[in-house]
């Protein structure tokens, strides 16, 4: 079972690896960042898998962490990302 | 330097002193921090007497402990726990620190007040603060025991003296802020991949611990190499000094005077510890004779250059670079053949001398620079005519400041050269004995340049804003200890021997004062820039073949260091001094 | 132990293949996306060395908050390409290149002959945990062994803060800082924005308060309360306060200022500055990180909105 | 080969990689961004050792850990101060860019005799 | 038995979504592609470690990271898509 989840873990980091070439192609930055969720969740479920295997004790908790930060890049992207949203939408007093 | 190991286990008598040294300007920051408005200007105020009178309680308990001073914090001992440590250069240190700081905040009054209509202005909140960061950040770095409390210390120091530069906003200021602290970064990052494989190979970051384990094995001295380099980004050792120049010339006069006079002192503190504390066999003769030689190299590019800048600013911030050049001739001379180390002996004492001379003196230089500045509406040196009669103070104070510098008795700087020149002699480096002299009589060529221009008569130059006097008697008072440096009794904190050099002035110390003076003006006239003034003195055609090719061989320096002054260039560089060090070391081994 | 390897090798590799992605992407948006995902491998790494204390870190910082602030910049610096003027020749970049590779192979040849029996702390860390009544040796370290360097990094922390501040325009000091970002009132971020703080604030207490024991503790939960109020901020559902406003100051200062007072007493107690009573040394540690939580996550969120520079209207 | 040489190796790419995207690139962002690559290449030596220096009980050396956790915290201290500083930079001057020459005042003016 | 097909099957939701996010011609057809399935894999693998977890607290602490992927990855596919749309495919 344990060489089981471990060959499931190498899989998902493959499977995520290949995902790296949305990001390195792109061509959009919106699809970049598709490939930046798909790491995020990639990630996290080979985390998993490792973290239980090897009951390293903390595991559930980094988990727990990126998943509430696994958004918060992309959100930054749509927020400040496009040019529109990125000037446009900020109100400065300049002097 | 000889740090005792009786002293790892315990905290000595008045211990707690160096806690406070570093605790009462941090207690400053959060209470300026805290209150804001006007309040934070008069807190400064406050922690500097008792910053001073913590300076001194540490010198008067160094001497009657004689040995080091020794606090462990929490109780822990090394290597678990953190040491803060004082002997005799870091108890030197300190107190000049205390110095120049006071006077840096009684010059800053002026300048830095919170205007009257408004609560909390942004540029004095910022001032101080930073002020009192820079001190606590200095006292740690002088008294820290371990290599990682150092760099956080070191990173402290950047983060207050980054800002500073750009205090007034302008994007030339802008721009050099980032370089600097992008560069400053570099260092910090290379430091910290040296201590992670000390800590690797030692299990220990403690200094004294370390010196009692350290083996020439290729992790140490690759951590040796990177670390040097970067405290030397950090220090701005020619060619690493791309930085330097425009953040001390473009901040405002109190912070060039703190960023000149001490912050470099930081890390070139460091690298004293480094060499001849942590590990004063594994460097070997070759290291030394390399880092002097970068030395010579500042020394002969930031003179020159400096004598062609325009503006006063600028030629005192490249005659840094040359005095930051000058502080690195003592590593070979320290090194004894017979041991195959660096001692800590006359050339260690030497140095320090001449750190905490150039701290006060450039910091007066740098102060009155300010007060010129302001006065004028420029610095421009061709358009100082007639100065030495509308600010007559600021000028003396320059003037005091270069003097001291150049190394007349009974400065610092003197004592320093000839404890530097004694250990030449002693080690039978005749060659770095040159370069001691050519750093005195560079020194005064840029001293004599300036007095040249300001001291001619000339119609009275407008003044728009007046400095009060006070700023200009605080930069007069630390010319004056820079001055007087030499007098006072450094045998309880320096290995400086007893039968010490004469101090009577009789025909031939007054020739042996006066020469150097007089080949400074030599190259002052060669070298410099004069406008339209030496344009119309008739000379013959010899002369001005001569004057020609030592103002093509001035372009040709400022070319070279045009270049080095390029990011790329000087990264090159950095990692090239790297490689070299490596190798150096290795070879020595 | 082949499959374990075989993460290793695979994570390890990825890791250089993102890493060389983001020095040599040619737009820097693209080479800061990469730079997330590469904070994201490194957390993984962490859990490899077994250091979840520092994936946490990682986690919270290298992809979460530095991520975001590159972000940032890189959008707003969209319009600004370098001239080829000022980008270093083939020879420059090749000796760049070869040097950075001399430095590589230094680095590793170290590495590789670090001593076999490896010195270390551990040992005498874990013996003497009993001192401070708390699990996590991490923590320890931080907070008993070396507080020197806790204390002094959230000085450079404070300081970052005022050099940041530093950068503003002189009449709008004392103004809120950055800009002010529109809310739609039935947008999904909005929603978002709602939903996750909440969540985010229970996350993070937990995050410091397992950290006694177990990996976590004040600066991972502190980033993570930082996280959601930048979050706030960037829908728009909050403003970020002015720089002058005295609660401010004092939750900005809370961290440093109550870890000197605990230490300060250590000393007034006779014993040593930094040092804490055994009886009361669990209950001092938690009330420091208490408060330093707070002043990391106002520091982080006022480090990410940047300079003032609106006014506050009277 | 164990997973802390793994890492090594990792460790000592990732910092050649920051250390040339530094030198290299232009742009003060990406060497903002290259300085962050080089501090984690430098930060997984910490955890490499730490890794080495494990005990029975203890999966890793807590000492470099705590050391790479104060050096994350000073690492983005710096990043948001230098991105702070660009952004003023590039506000002030529309470039962004440390080229020495483009401040005009660096005194480098033609020579006069 | 139930772990081993619950993190197989998680193993060809990744895929897919990989093989999605890689061949599908445009932007928002490799959004659907991708947000669908990582959901739901890392939604199976979750499902599939459920046995293993330590407590009731760790099955919960599983649970919420599920949750929370799934909340904010639907939001956030939202938010792409609407800057795709605002901007074109090109943004």
């Amino acid at each position: 079972m344990t060489e089981f989840m471990m060959a499931a873990a190498v899989f998902v980091l493959v499977m995520v690896a290949l995902g790296l070439a949305r990001i390195l192609y792109g061509p959009a930055n919106a699809d970049r960042m598709m490939g930046v969720q798909l790491f995020g969740s990639g990630g996290i479920a080979a985390l998993l898998l490792w973290g239980v295997v090897t009951e390293t004790p903390g595991v559930s908790d980094l988990a727990l962490v990126l998943a509430l930060l696994a958004a918060f890049a992309s959100i930054a992207f749509v927020v400040k990302g496009s040019p529109t949203a990125g000037n446009g939408r900020e109100t400065v007093d300049r002097g | 330097m000889s740090p005792q190991v009786t002293t790892l286990d315990a905290a000595t008598a008045g211990g707690f002193l160096l806690v406070l040294s570093v605790v009462v300007p941090v207690v400053g920051v959060l209470l300026a921090f805290a209150t804001g408005g006007r309040q934070v200007e008069r807190i400064a105020l406050m922690i500097m007497p008792m910053g001073l009178a913590i300076a001194a309680s540490i010198a008067v308990a160094k001497l009657e402990t004689g040995g080091p001073l020794a606090y462990l914090l929490g109780g822990w001992a090394p290597p678990l726990g953190v040491a803060l440590r004082a002997d005799g250069p870091s108890v030197v240190m300190i107190s000049i620190t205390a110095v120049v700081i006071c006077a840096i905040g009684v010059f800053a009054r002026a300048d830095f007040r919170t205007p009257a209509a408004s609560v909390e202005a942004r540029a004095p909140f910022a001032f101080w603060i930073l002020l009192l960061a820079i001190w606590g950040a200095l006292n740690m770095v002088f008294l820290g025991g371990d290599l990682f409390t150092l760099y956080v210390a070191l990173e402290l120091l950047t983060f207050s003296a980054v800002p500073l530069v750009s205090l007034d906003g302008r994007s030339e200021t802008l721009q050099a802020a980032l370089r600097y602290l992008l560069f400053a970064l570099l260092g910090s990052v290379l430091y910290l991949a040296g201590t992670v494989l000390l800590y690797g190979s030692y299990g220990t970051l403690d200094t004294v611990l370390l010196a009692g384990q350290v083996r020439a094995e290729p992790p140490t001295l690759v951590a040796i190499a990177l670390m040097t380099v970067g405290l030397l980004a950090k220090t701005a050792l020619f060619p690493l000094h791309l930085w330097l120049p425009p953040a001390h010339a473009g901040a405002p006069a109190a912070a060039s005077a703190v960023l000149s006079g001490l912050v470099v002192k930081g890390s070139f503190f460091l690298v004293i510890r480094l060499w001849f504390d942590v590990m004063p066999g594994l460097t070997g003769y070759t290291g030394a004779q390399l880092l002097a030689a970068m030395g010579a190299a500042a020394i002969l590019f930031g003179s020159v250059v400096a004598l062609r800048q325009e503006r006063l600013k600028l030629l005192v911030a490249y005659s840094t670079v040359a005095q930051i050049g000058y502080l690195f001739l003592m590593f070979p001379l320290a090194f004894s053949p017979v041991t195959g180390q660096l001692q800590s002996g006359g050339a260690l004492a030497g140095g320090i001398l001449q750190a905490i001379s150039h701290a006060s003196a450039k910091a007066a230089m740098f102060m009155s620079a300010g007060s010129i500045y302001a006065t004028l509406g420029h610095d421009r040196i061709v358009g100082l005519g007639g100065l030495g009669r509308v600010l007559p103070l600021s000028v003396l104070a320059f003037a005091l400041g270069g003097v001291a510098l150049i190394g007349l008795p009974p400065s610092g700087a003197y004592l320093a050269k000839e404890l530097l020149l004694q250990a030449a002699v002693e080690t039978q480096q005749w060659w770095w004995a040159i370069v001691v002299q050519a750093g005195g009589v560079f020194t005064s060529s840029y001293l004599v340049l300036v007095l040249a221009h300001a001291l001619v008569p000339a119609e009275a130059p407008k003044m728009p804003v007046r400095v009060p006097r006070v700023a200009d008697a605080a930069a007069l008072a630390l010319a004056l200890c820079s001055l007087l440096l030499g007098l006072f009794p450094w045998e309880a904190y320096l290995s400086v021997p007893h039968g010490r050099p004469a101090k009577t002035i009789d025909f031939g110390s007054l020739a042996d004062a006066l020469w150097p003076i007089l080949v400074g003006g030599v190259l002052a006239i060669l070298l410099g820039r004069w406008g339209t003034r030496l344009a119309r003195v008739p000379c013959g055609k010899g002369v001005a073949a001569i004057r020609r090719s030592a103002f093509i061989l001035g372009s040709m320096l400022e070319r070279v260091d045009d270049i080095a002054g390029q990011w790329t260039a000087a990264c090159l560089s950095l990692l090239v001094l790297v490689v070299l060090f490596g190798a150096a070391m290795l070879a020595g081994r | 132990m082949t499959t374990a390897l075989m993460f290793d090798v695979g994570l390890a590799m990825l890791i250089v293949a993102v890493a060389s992605w983001t020095t040599a992407a040619r737009e820097a948006f693209a080479a800061v996306i990469g730079f997330v995902v590469y904070g994201l491998l490194l957390a993984l790494v962490w859990v490899r060395l077994d250091a979840v204390d520092v994936a946490l870190t990682e986690a919270a910082i290298g992809g979460g908050l530095t991520g975001t602030l590159l972000l940032g910049a890189a959008a707003r610096l969209r319009a600004s390409e370098v001239p080829a003027s000022e980008r270093p020749g083939a020879m420059l970049r090749f000796a760049a290149a070869l040097l950075s590779a001399a430095v590589t192979a230094a680095l590793t040849t170290a590495v590789l002959l670090l001593p076999d029996d490896t010195p270390t702390l551990a040992q005498p860390a874990a013996d003497k945990a009993a001192a401070t009544g708390l699990g996590n040796p991490v923590t320890n370290v931080l907070m008993a062994f070396r507080a020197m360097d806790t204390l002094l990094e959230k000085v450079v922390l404070l300081l970052a803060l005022v050099g940041v501040w530093s950068l503003a325009v002189d009449h709008v000091w004392g103004g809120r800082p950055g800009p002010r970002y529109p809310v739609e009132p039935h947008g999904a971020l909005a929603f978002l924005a709602r939903l996750l703080p909440p969540v985010g604030i229970v996350v993070g207490i937990y995050i410091l308060w397992v950290g006694a024991d177990h990996p976590g503790g004040a600066f991972q939960g502190g980033t993570i309360l930082a996280a959601m109020w930048v979050l706030v901020m960037m829908a728009g559902l909050s403003d970020a306060p002015p720089v002058g406003n005295r609660l401010l100051r004092l939750a900005l200062l809370a961290g440093p200022a109550v870890f000197l007072i605990v230490g300060l007493g250590g000393l007034g107690l006779g014993e040593a500055f930094l040092a804490y009573p055994v009886a009361y040394a669990k209950p001092l540690i938690l009330a420091i990180e208490f408060a330093m939580t707070l002043t990391i996550g106002a520091t982080l969120g006022l480090l990410l909105a940047g300079p003032p520079k609106r006014r506050v209207g009277r | 080969m164990s997973t802390a040489i793994v890492f090594g190796l990792c460790a000592a790419g990732a910092a050649g990689l920051g250390l040339y995207g530094l030198i290299a690139d232009p742009h003060p962002l990406r060497k903002i961004l290259a300085f962050n690559v080089l501090g984690t290449g430098v930060f997984l030596l910490f955890g490499v050792v730490a890794r080495r220096g494990a005990v029975p009980g203890l999966g890793a050396d807590p000492i470099p850990l705590a050391l790479v956790i104060t050096g994350m915290v000073v690492a983005f201290s710096a990043t948001a101060v230098a991105i702070a500083l660009l952004l003023q930079l590039f506000q002030a001057t529309g470039a962004a860019t440390l080229r020495a020459d483009a401040s005009a005042d660096a005194g480098t003016d033609p020579a006069d005799t | 038995m139930l772990t081993v097909v619950a993190v197989t099957a998680a193993c060809f939701f990744f895929l897919a979504g990989t093989v999605g996010l890689l061949r599908f011609p445009d932007t928002l057809t490799r959004l659907h592609a991708l947000t669908k399935a990582d959901n739901l894999g890392l939604g199976l693998v979750v499902l599939g470690l459920l046995p293993y977890a330590q407590g009731l607290l760790g099955s919960l602490k599983m649970i919420a990271v599920w949750l929370l992927v799934l909340m904010s990855s639907a939001i956030i596919s939202q938010l792409i898509a609407s800057v795709v749309r605002r901007e074109g495919p090109q943004a």
